[in-house]
C-alpha cells in the first residue's frame, strides 16, 4: 500500500506547519465548564511520534482535555482553562498566539466523521488549503498523498468528484483524516474516531494510525482497551470520582498500563471491570 | 404636441368605473392620467397632501371638515371642482309582504325616501308607504336603514337630497345625532357619514362599500331594509330599485336619460359646487330626482380666476387639461352603457371653463361639432333609456290606490317585468286575524304579519333542527345499542 | 500549578485569559455581521419611534380616553380604540378557538397517524396552504363561504341563544359578524398553527413513544401520556402565534365586517370592527384621524407583540421548544 | 439484496414478509359495517321518521352515529382502551380531512372561478386599452405582474443580504447584543403588514418626505414583512448545520469568517434558498400594505421608483369591488395567477429541497 | 434486598399477562428495512427464567432482532420481517393477535432512558397499568415492590413524587426496568442497558437483572463481553459482513462461547480483536 508513495517523492505544501512531528507537552491543565471544574493539574507529555492512547470511562474529561490541546475548548462558551501547552516547546495559550496557527499545527479527527457535505471528495481533502490558506503546488498530487495515506486511496480515486456524504462511515473517517493529514499538521488528535464505525473500518483505521505515526504524533481517545492496546506506545488512564474533576490516574508505557498498573483503579478498568 | 407628464388622482369609488373608462380612453391618446378609488374622503385628503394631482370627490370639503375628516390642507392647497359625470343614487330595498314574497316594485315619493332616512318612517306598514303602492300594506317591521360605514361622499349627496325634500324630519334627525359619529354640522353642511351609536344607529346596517350594500341588500339577507346605491351597483346584482315620484308626479328609476333630464336645473355655486334644489324639484316627466354630479378637485389659487399655475409643472396642467377636456366630450359616450349619465352640455361647457382657468388661455367653446358628448345631440348613447314603470301600465299609482279597485291590482301587479309586489293574499292556516283597516282593505295583503317570521328563519341550513332533537334522536338510537351490548355481555358471562 | 498531582487538593490556579489575535477578515466579519444585526435592532426602534411620534396628537387629543373610548370618531376629536380593539380581540380568539382544535388533530394526524407518504404530502400542502394570500382567503369567505356560516349561525342562535355570546336581538342580521369574520379568519390561522404544532409533536423523543408503545399501551395511549404533554408548549405556542396573526389579519376582516366600533356580546349579529380592518378601509385619512389611525395600529403592533412574545417564551420554556431530550 | 434473495432460496424456501398491519381486516369490516348501518340508520329515521332539515345535520347525525357504533361495537371486541384508541383514531382522521376539504375547496374555486376566462393574452398587456365593459378574456395582467415581480426582487435586494448576515450573526458571532437582536427580530414578525403599509405611508409618502407612491414604496414595505421572517427561518436552517461541521473547519485553522463563507453557508445553501422563497411566497400576496404604498395603476409602469405601479394582489384588490360583473371575473383571474405564481414558488422549493437538502436534513434527526 | 420482597405476599396485577416467565423462540427470522435485508434467517430459543445476552459487533442487527421479539420492529415505516416468534409456543405474529397484547407480555428497556419526564416516579412505575388497561389492587404495593425488584427503593422511597426526569441516569434507568417489570411481563428485553451508564450505575443493574431473573426471561443486548459474561446463562453472537445480512454465527452457554467457541470470529470477537 506503501510503496507508491516511497517512490515518489512525498508533496509539500506552503505555508502551513513546519514539517515533522512534534512533542506535545501539558503541564498543569484545570479545565472548567462555567463554574465547574472538569479536568484537575493533568500533566502529560506525547512524544514525537509515538502515538498516546488517552483511556478512562464516560464523562472523566478525555474530550475536554483533548480539545484543550488544539484550543478547541475555548469555543464552547463560559469554558475556561488554566496551564500550558506547550508544543515543541512554544506555548499553545501564550499572549499573542493566533487559536488559528495553534490549531493549524494540531490537526483533529472527531468522534463522528463529519466531512463537508456540500464539498467533493476532492474538495474535502484539500478544504484545509482554502480554509486555512495554505497553498501547494500540486494539488492532485497532494490529495492523492493524503488519501494513500489515510488508507482510502483505493477506494474512491475513480470517484473524487462524488459528494463526500455519500461514502460509508469508515471510508468518511478516513476522509476526514486525509482532510486533517493534508495541511500535514505535526500532531493529530482523535477523539474515539471508531467508536461510530464498524469492525473492518475500525482495523482499517487503526492500520491507518500505525502508519502516519511515522510522519506526525497521534493522540488518541478510545474506549476499547483493545484498541488502546493495539495501536498507542503510551497510555494515560483518566478518572473523574462523583462529583470531582477527572485527574490522570496513572500514564506510562502501554505495556506497563496493561500488564502492570501501578495503581488498583487502573488494574479494574483495563480489564473490563467497569465503564 | 405638448409634453405630458403622467398625473394621479384618487378618491371616489362612486365614480371608479366611469374613471376606468376615460383613463382607458385618455391612456389610448397618449394622455398618462391614473386613478386609484380609495373613497371621497382619501381623495380629498390625499389632494391636500400633495400625494395625488386630483381628486375625485362627491363629498365636498366643507362635509369633511366638519366631520373631522381632514380637508384643511386641501384648502389650503386651494382648489376648484370640475364636474365630471351624473350619476344618481338608487333607493334599493328588501321588503317581503305578509306571504313572504320579495316586494319588487316598490313606489315611493321624494317625500317618504327622505322621511325613511331621517327615521320620520320608521315602520314598513306606514300609511304613507302604502298609499304609493296599491294600498297594501305591507308587514309591521320596522325600517332597517342600509348605508355606508365610515365617510363616504355618496353619503352626502343622498342626504343633501333627504335635506332638501324634508327639511323638518332631517333637522331633528341631525339634532339627534350630532355627537352620534356624524359630527358637528354647520348649517348647510351635509353628513358624510352616518350615527354609530344613539337611539337611530341600532336601525342602521353599515357596510364598508357599495358593492356589499348591493349583494346584500339583492341576495334579501337583511329582512324588511331600505338602503342607497350607487345605481351601477344595483344593477350588477340585481337588487330591487324603488321607483321614485318626481315632481311631475311620476315615478322613475335612475336610468341615464332620467338623470339627464333631472340635471337640466343643476345649478352651480360660484365654486362650482352643485346647488341641487332645483334637480329635487326638476318638472320633467322623466327626472329622477335623486340625481346628482360628481367632480374632479384641481387646484386652485384663493380666488376662482387664478388657477393658472396651481400645477407649477407645466407638463401636468398639460396632461390634466386634456384629460378633462377628453372627460368632458368622449369620456361621455359610454357613460350610459356603465349606469352613469353624460354631463348635459351646460355642464360640459364648465369643464372646459375650468380648464380655461387652469391654463389662463380663453375656453374652448364646446358644440356638437366639437363634443363628442352625446347630450350634445340630444341623445345619451347605449343603454340610456329606462324601462317602462309597470304601475303606469295599470293606470298610474293613484289609481291603483283607489280602495274600489280591488282585485285590479293584483292581475295588473303580474303584469309587471318580474313582479310579486301588490302582495297577494295569503290564505294560508293562520290568516285569519285581521289587523286593522288598512290590512283588510287591502285585500287580505297582510294579515298575519304579526305571526309571520323573518324571512331569514325559514328554510335553508339547520334552521329547523333543534337541539333538543338531536339528543332525543341520538338517544333513541343509542339506547338500543347500549343495551344490546350490556345484553350480549350478560350471556357471555353466564 | 507547580504542586504535583497528589494527596493534598491543590488550590486551583488562577483560569487563563484567553487572548486570541482576531485575523483581519474575522475582524471585518463581525464588523459587518454587528451592523446587520444593529441595523435590524435600530429598524424597529425607528419603526416603533415614528409610530409613537406620529400618534402622539391623538392620545393628546383623547388622552388615557383613547383607551376607554369605545368609538373611533374623528367627527368630534374623539378617537377611541376600544370597540377596535374589542373587535379585533374577539375576531381572533373565535378564530383560534376554532383552529386550535382542528389543528391539533390535523397534527396529530400528520405526525402520528398518517403514512410517511401521506406525511411528507400533508406537510407540504399545510405548508403551501399557509402561504396563499389572506386577500383569497378573504375573497373566497366572503363571496363563497358566508352564506353558508349564517345557518350555522342561526342554529346556533336558535338552539343556543340562552348562551349570552350566541343571544341575538330579534329579526337581527346574521351574516357579516364578528362570528362569520373569526371562522374565515381561523381558516387562514389553521395552516399556520397547523404547521407549528406538527413541527413540535414531530419533535417528541421517540425513546418515550417507544416506551409507551413497549408498555402494550395503545397509539391513543401513546399520544396522551407522550405526545400531547410533550407537545402542550407547541399547542400553546402556536395557538398564539395564530392569535399573533389573526390579531394582524387585515384585507379578509376589511371585506367582511361594517367596521363599525362597538361594544357587544351579540358576536354572531351583524357588526364589528378590528383594528387592521378598520385602518385598511380608512386608508387616505389625514391630519388627527390619520395620527389617530397610527395610534390605533401602535395599540395593534403592542397587542401582538406581547402575544408574540408570550407565544414564544411559552414555546422556549416548554421541554419542546428547548429540544431537551430528558 | 437479490444476491442474497437468489442464494437463500436455493437453501430453503424463500422467506415470506408478514404482514403486521395494526388493522386486521376485521377491523376494516367493522368500520366498513358502522358506516353502513349508521348512513342506513340515519336515513331512515331523519327522512322517514322525521323531517331532516338538510345534508348537514344528517351529515353530523350519521357522523354521531358512526362514532357511537364505532364505540360500542369495538368495545365489546376488544375492550374499552381499544374501543377508544379506535374512536380517537376516527376523530383525527375526519378532523384532519374536515379541515383540508375547506382548504382545497378554496383553491378548487379560485381556479373554477378564474380559469374560464384566463387567456394567454393576460400575460401579454395591461389594462390601459381595456374597457371596462370589455368582455373578462381580454383582461391584461402584465402590468401587475411585473410590478408584483419588480417589487418582490426589490425586496429580495433588501432582505436578502440584511436577513442572512443578520441570521449570520444570531448563530455564528458571540456579541452580547445578540439577544436583543433577536428579541427584535421576533418583535419586528409580529409587525402587523397593515402597520407597516401605514407607516411607509406616514412616514414617507406623506409630506415632509413627499416622496409620492411609488412600487419602492410598496417594496420597502414589503421588506418590513419579509425580513424578520427570512432572518429567523435562515437562523433555524443555520442552527441545523451540525456544530461538528464548524469545528472540522476551525480545527483545520480556519478563520470564524471562513468558517462560514466556506462551510456553513455552503451546507445550509438549500435551506437558505427555501426560507427566502418562503419569504417570497409570504410578501407576494400581501395587500394591505400596498393599499397604503403603491397607489396602483391600469397602464404598465416599469419603472418602481417613481409613479405609481400595479401589482397582482392590488390588481385583485382592485376589481373584486367594481361594480360589473366582468370586473369580477378579472379579480378571479388575478387570483388565479397569484395562487400560480405561489405554487411554482413552491414547486421551486421542493426542486431545490429534493437536491440534496433533504438527504441531509434527515441526518440529525435520524441522529438523536 | 430480597428481605423485604420475600417476607411479603407478592403484589399481583389483573388483567396484565399471565404470571410466570415464558420462553420466547424465534424461528426462521428475517428482517428487511426497505428492500434491504439486515437480518438473515435467525432461529434462536431464549428459554424461561434464564438470561440470554446477544452480543455482536456495531451494525448486525442485535436491536432489529430484538424489536422483532416484541413487535417493535413494525413501528419503522418500510420495516418489513419474515418468521415466527413463539411466546410459550404462541406466534405472537399470528393473525388475529394484536401487537399491544405481545408487547404487555414481552417488555422492554431501551439504550437510553426514557422515563415519561412529566410524570412523578410514582406514575412512572404505574403508567403501565394505565396504558396496557392493566388493573392492580395494591397500587401501592406494586410501586414498591417494581422497585424494589429494580433495585431502586431505598434510593427513591421519599420522593415518590417527584418527576422521574429529575433522576441521575443510572437510576432513570432502572426506572424503566421498575416500570416495565410493574406490568409483570413474562420476558422482558433490554437493549444494551448500561451503554450510557457510569461504573456504579452499571453494576447495579447487572446485579438487577441476576435478581429478576426468576421472574421474567431476560434477553439483553450488550457490546461489553465482562458485562455479557457476568450476567447471562445464554450467548448468541451475531455477525454481519459488509453488505450482507446479520446472521447469528454462533449460540449456547456463555461459559461455550467465552471460553471454548467454535467458530473463529467469536474467539476474534469476545477477546477483543474487533469491534
Ligand atoms: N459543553 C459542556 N458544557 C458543560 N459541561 C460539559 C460540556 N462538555 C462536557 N462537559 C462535562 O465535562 C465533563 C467531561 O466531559 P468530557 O466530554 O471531556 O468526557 P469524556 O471523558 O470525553 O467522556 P466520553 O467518554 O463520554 O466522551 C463531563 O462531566 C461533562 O458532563
Ligand atoms: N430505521 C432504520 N432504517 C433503515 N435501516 C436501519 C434502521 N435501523 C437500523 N438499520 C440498519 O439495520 C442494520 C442493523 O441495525 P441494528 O440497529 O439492529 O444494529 P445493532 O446490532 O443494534 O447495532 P448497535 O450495536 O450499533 O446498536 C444496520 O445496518 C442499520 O444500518
Ligand atoms: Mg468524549
Ligand atoms: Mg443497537
Amino acid at each position: 500500500m506503501t510503496e507508491t508513495l516511497e517512490a515518489r517523492e512525498p508533496v509539500r505544501v506552503l505555508g502551513g506547519p513546519p514539517p515533522g512531528a512534534a512533542t506535545l507537552e501539558a503541564r498543569g491543565v484545570h479545565a472548567w465548564f462555567g463554574d465547574r471544574l472538569v479536568l484537575e493539574d493533568v500533566t502529560l507529555a506525547m512524544p514525537a511520534n509515538e502515538v498516546t492512547a488517552l483511556i478512562g470511562p464516560s464523562g472523566c474529561g478525555k474530550s475536554t482535555f483533548l480539545r484543550i490541546l488544539n484550543r478547541m475548548h475555548e469555543l464552547v462558551a463560559a469554558a475556561s482553562l488554566a496551564g500550558e501547552v506547550l508544543l515543541d516547546g512554544d506555548d499553545i495559550y501564550a499572549e499573542g498566539t493566533r487559536a488559528q496557527h495553534a490549531r493549524l499545527r494540531i490537526g483533529m479527527v472527531f468522534q463522528k466523521p463529519n466531512p463537508f457535505p456540500a464539498m467533493s471528495i476532492r474538495d474535502n481533502v484539500l478544504a484545509g488549503l482554502k480554509l486555512a490558506g495554505v497553498k501547494c503546488a500540486d494539488k492532485d498530487g497532494l490529495v492523492e498523498q493524503s488519501l494513500e495515506r489515510a488508507g482510502l486511496w483505493r477506494e474512491v480515486r475513480d470517484r473524487l468528484n462524488s459528494p463526500g456524504g455519500a461514502l460509508s462511515g469508515g471510508q468518511q473517517q478516513r476522509l476526514c483524516i486525509a482532510r486533517s493529514l493534508a495541511v500535514q499538521p505535526n500532531v493529530l488528535l482523535m477523539d474515539e474516531p471508531c467508536s461510530a464505525l464498524d469492525p473492518t473500518s475500525t482495523r482499517r483505521i487503526e492500520q491507518t494510525i500505525v502508519e502516519i505515526s511515522d510522519e506526525v504524533t497521534v493522540v488518541i481517545v478510545t474506549h476499547n482497551m483493545q484498541q488502546a492496546q493495539r495501536v498507542s506506545h503510551h497510555c494515560a488512564f483518566f478518572l473523574a470520582g462523583e462529583n470531582e474533576p477527572g485527574r490522570v490516574v496513572e500514564h506510562g508505557s502501554t505495556e506497563q498500563i496493561f500488564e502492570n498498573p501501578e495503581d488498583s483503579r487502573t488494574h479494574d478498568y483495563v480489564h473490563g471491570r467497569f465503564g | 404636441a405638448e409634453a405630458f407628464s403622467q398625473v394621479n388622482g384618487s378618491g371616489s369609488t362612486y365614480v371608479g368605473l366611469a374613471m376606468s373608462d376615460w383613463q382607458n380612453g385618455a391612456n389610448s391618446r397618449g394622455i398618462p392620467v391614473n386613478y386609484s378609488a380609495l373613497g371621497s374622503p382619501a381623495g380629498v385628503n390625499q389632494y391636500g397632501d400633495h400625494t395625488v394631482d386630483f381628486a375625485g370627490t362627491e363629498a365636498e370639503v366643507s362635509s369633511l371638515e366638519a366631520a373631522g375628516g381632514g380637508g384643511a390642507t386641501a384648502k389650503q392647497r386651494g382648489y376648484q371642482y370640475v364636474p365630471d359625470v351624473a350619476g344618481a343614487v338608487a333607493v334599493m330595498y328588501n321588503v317581503t309582504d305578509a306571504g313572504g314574497r320579495r316586494v319588487d316594485t316598490l313606489h315611493l315619493t321624494r317625500d317618504v325616501v327622505a322621511r325613511i332616512f331621517a327615521r320620520q318612517i320608521t315602520r314598513w306598514s306606514d300609511p304613507a308607504i302604502s298609499a304609493t303602492n296599491g294600498g297594501f300594506a305591507l308587514p309591521d317591521q320596522p325600517i332597517t336603514l342600509v348605508g355606508r360605514s365610515g365617510q363616504s361622499g355618496t353619503t352626502a349627496l343622498f342626504y343633501d337630497f333627504v335635506a332638501h325634500v324634508a327639511p323638518g324630519p332631517y333637522g331633528a334627525f341631525i339634532a339627534r345625532n350630532v355627537d352620534k359619529g356624524i359630527g358637528p354640522l354647520p348649517s348647510g353642511v351635509r353628513p358624510i357619514q352616518l350615527p354609530t351609536r344613539g337611539p337611530d344607529a341600532d336601525f342602521y346596517r353599515l357596510f364598508a362599500d357599495s358593492d356589499q350594500i348591493a349583494q346584500t341588500l339583492a341576495n334579501g339577507s337583511v329582512p324588511f331594509s331600505i338602503g342607497y346605491d350607487e345605481f351601477g351597483y344595483a344593477k350588477k346584482y340585481n337588487a330591487p330599485t324603488a321607483w321614485v315620484e318626481n315632481q311631475a308626479g311620476k315615478y322613475t328609476l335612475p336610468y341615464a336619460a332620467n338623470i339627464a333630464a333631472a340635471l337640466t336645473k343643476a345649478n352651480l355655486r360660484p365654486d362650482l359646487s352643485q346647488e341641487l334644489s332645483g334637480v329635487y324639484a326638476n318638472p320633467d316627466p322623466s327626472a329622477y330626482p335623486i340625481s346628482a354630479y360628481s367632480y374632479l378637485m384641481t387646484p386652485c389659487g384663493a380666488g376662482r380666476d387664478t388657477c393658472k399655475g396651481g400645477y407649477p409643472d407645466g407638463a401636468k396642467a398639460d396632461t390634466m387639461t386634456a384629460f378633462i377636456e377628453h372627460v368632458a366630450c368622449d369620456g361621455q359616450i359610454n357613460m350610459a352603457r356603465i349606469g352613469y349619465s353624460p354631463l348635459p352640455p351646460n355642464l360640459s361647457q364648465e369643464m372646459m371653463n375650468a380648464n380655461a382657468r387652469l391654463t389662463g388661455r380663453p375656453a374652448k367653446q364646446l358644440n356638437a361639432g366639437n363634443c363628442a358628448n352625446p347630450t350634445f345631440r340630444g341623445s345619451l348613447g347605449a343603454g340610456a333609456t329606462a324601462p317602462q314603470d309597470p304601475f303606469a301600465a295599470m293606470g298610474g299609482v293613484d289609481a291603483l290606490t283607489h280602495p274600489g279597485n280591488g282585485g285590479g291590482p293584483k292581475a295588473g301587479a303580474k303584469e309587471g317585468p318580474k313582479s310579486s309586489a301588490g302582495a297577494q293574499a295569503s290564505n294560508g292556516p293562520g290568516a285569519s286575524s285581521s289587523n286593522g283597516p288598512d290590512a283588510s282593505e287591502a285585500n287580505g295583503g297582510s294579515r298575519d304579519w304579526r305571526n309571520a317570521e323573518p324571512a331569514a328563519y325559514q328554510g335553508s341550513g339547520l334552521g329547523g333542527f333543534g337541539a333538543w332533537a338531536a339528543l332525543v334522536l341520538f338517544a333513541a338510537i343509542c339506547v338500543p345499542l347500549v343495551v344490546r351490548g350490556i345484553v350480549r355481555r350478560f350471556r357471555r358471562t353466564e | 500549578m507547580t504542586v504535583s498531582s497528589s494527596a493534598s487538593v491543590p488550590a486551583p490556579p488562577d483560569r487563563l485569559v484567553l487572548a486570541d489575535l482576531p485575523s483581519r477578515a474575522d475582524r471585518l466579519f463581525r464588523r459587518v455581521t454587528s451592523g446587520a444585526g444593529l441595523s435590524v435592532l435600530a429598524l424597529l426602534i425607528v419603526i416603533g419611534f415614528f409610530l409613537v411620534y406620529r400618534s402622539v396628537p391623538a392620545f393628546e387629543a383623547s388622552g388615557f380616553g383613547f383607551f376607554t373610548t369605545i368609538q373611533f370618531d374623528p367627527a368630534s376629536g374623539h378617537f377611541g380604540v376600544l370597540g377596535l380593539l374589542y373587535g379585533t380581540v374577539v375576531v381572533a380568539l373565535i378564530a383560534v378557538a376554532v383552529a386550535v382544535p382542528f389543528s391539533v388533530l390535523a397534527a396529530l394526524f400528520i405526525s402520528d397517524y398518517a403514512s410517511p407518504r401521506v406525511r411528507g404530502f400533508l406537510t407540504g400542502l399545510v405548508d403551501l396552504l399557509a402561504a396563499i394570500p389572506s386577500l383569497l382567503y378573504g375573497l373566497w369567505g366572503f363571496s363563497f363561504l358566508r352564506p353558508y356560516i349564517t345557518p350555522l349561525s342561526q342554529w346556533l342562535t336558535g338552539n343556543l341563544g340562552w348562551f349570552p355570546l350566541f343571544e341575538t336581538k330579534p329579526g337581527a342580521v346574521l351574516f357579516n359578524s364578528m362570528f362569520v369574520a373569526g371562522l374565515v379568519v381561523s381558516l387562514m390561522v389553521i395552516p399556520i398553527t397547523t404547521s407549528v404544532i406538527r413541527e413540535v409533536f414531530t419533535q417528541t423523543p421517540p425513546g418515550e413513544k417507544e416506551a409507551a408503545l413497549a408498555l402494550g399501551s395503545t397509539r391513543w395511549g401513546m399520544v396522551r401520556t407522550v405526545v400531547l404533554p410533550f407537545g402542550r408548549g407547541g399547542i400553546v405556542g402556536g395557538s398564539m402565534l395564530g392569535l399573533g396573526r389573526a390579531l394582524g389579519e387585515t384585507i379578509a376582516v376589511s371585506l367582511l365586517l361594517p367596521q363599525v366600533p362597538e361594544l357587544t356580546t351579540h358576536l354572531l349579529e351583524f357588526g364589528g370592527a378590528t383594528i387592521s380592518g378598520f385602518v385598511a378601509n380608512n386608508a387616505g385619512q389625514s391630519g388627527p384621524a390619520l395620527s389617530g389611525l397610527m395610534a390605533a395600529g401602535l395599540v395593534l403592533f403592542a397587542f401582538t407583540l406581547a402575544t408574540n412574545f408570550t407565544a414564544s417564551v411559552i414555546i422556549s420554556r416548554s421541554r419542546s421548544g428547548a429540544g431537551v431530550d430528558a | 439484496m437479490t444476491a442474497t434473495e437468489i442464494r437463500v432460496e436455493q437453501a430453503r424456501p424463500a422467506p415470506v414478509r408478514r404482514r403486521t398491519s395494526a388493522t386486521t381486516p376485521q377491523d376494516r369490516l367493522v368500520a366498513l359495517g358502522c358506516a353502513v348501518s349508521a348512513t342506513l340508520l340515519t336515513w331512515f329515521v331523519m327522512h322517514q321518521l322525521l323531517v331532516s332539515p338538510g345534508w348537514l345535520a344528517d351529515l353530523v347525525v350519521a357522523y354521531l352515529l358512526y362514532l357511537g357504533m364505532l364505540y360500542l361495537v369495538t368495545r365489546d371486541r376488544l375492550g374499552r382502551l381499544a374501543a377508544f384508541d379506535k374512536l380517537v383514531s376516527a376523530v383525527v382522521v375526519s378532523g384532519a380531512v374536515g379541515l383540508l376539504i375547506p382548504l382545497l375547496f378554496l383553491l378548487g374555486y379560485i381556479v373554477v372561478k378564474g380559469v374560464p376566462s384566463l387567456r394567454l393574452a393576460f400575460f401579454g398587456h395591461d389594462m390601459s386599452a381595456v374597457a371596462p365593459t370589455d368582455p373578462a378574456t381580454a383582461t391584461g395582467g402584465l402590468h401587475a405582474i411585473v410590478g408584483t415581480l419588480e417589487q418582490t426582487a426589490l425586496a429580495l435586494v433588501f432582505v436578502v443580504p440584511l436577513g442572512v448576515l443578520t441570521a449570520v450573526f444570531l448563530n455564528e458571532t458571540r456579541s452580547r447584543f445578540r439577544r436583543p437582536v433577536r428579541i427584535f427580530v421576533d418583535a419586528m414578525s409580529g409587525l402587523p403588514s397593515v402597520v407597516a403599509g401605514l407607516f411607509v405611508y406616514a412616514a414617507l409618502i406623506l409630506p415632509p418626505a413627499q416622496l409620492g407612491f411609488s412600487g419602492f414604496m410598496a417594496t420597502l414595505a414589503l421588506t418590513m414583512i419579509m425580513l424578520p421572517t427570512v432572518t429567523r427561518t435562515v437562523d433555524v436552517v443555520l442552527r441545523l448545520v451540525p456544530d461538528g461541521l464548524r469545528e472540522a473547519s476551525l480545527a483545520l485553522g480556519a478563520s470564524r469568517a471562513r468558517t462560514v463563507w466556506s462551510v456553513v453557508l455552503p451546507t445550509a445553501r438549500t435551506g437558505v434558498s427555501t426560507a427566502i422563497i418562503l419569504g417570497i411566497a409570504r410578501v407576494v400576496g400581501e395587500t394591505a400594505p400596498l393599499l397604503f404604498t403603491s397607489f396602483g395603476t391600469l397602464s404598465m409602469n416599469y419603472n418602481p421608483f417613481s409613479e405609481p405601479q400595479e401589482s397582482l394582489p392590488r390588481f385583485v384588490y382592485r376589481y373584486i369591488k367594481e361594480p360589473l360583473a366582468s370586473a369580477q371575473e378579472r379579480g378571479y383571474i388575478g387570483a388565479l395567477v397569484l395562487i400560480l405564481l405561489i405554487f411554482a414558488l413552491f414547486a421551486l422549493t421542493r426542486l431545490i429541497g429534493r437536491t440534496r437538502w433533504s438527504a441531509r436534513r434527515t441526518k440529525p434527526r435520524s441522529a438523536r
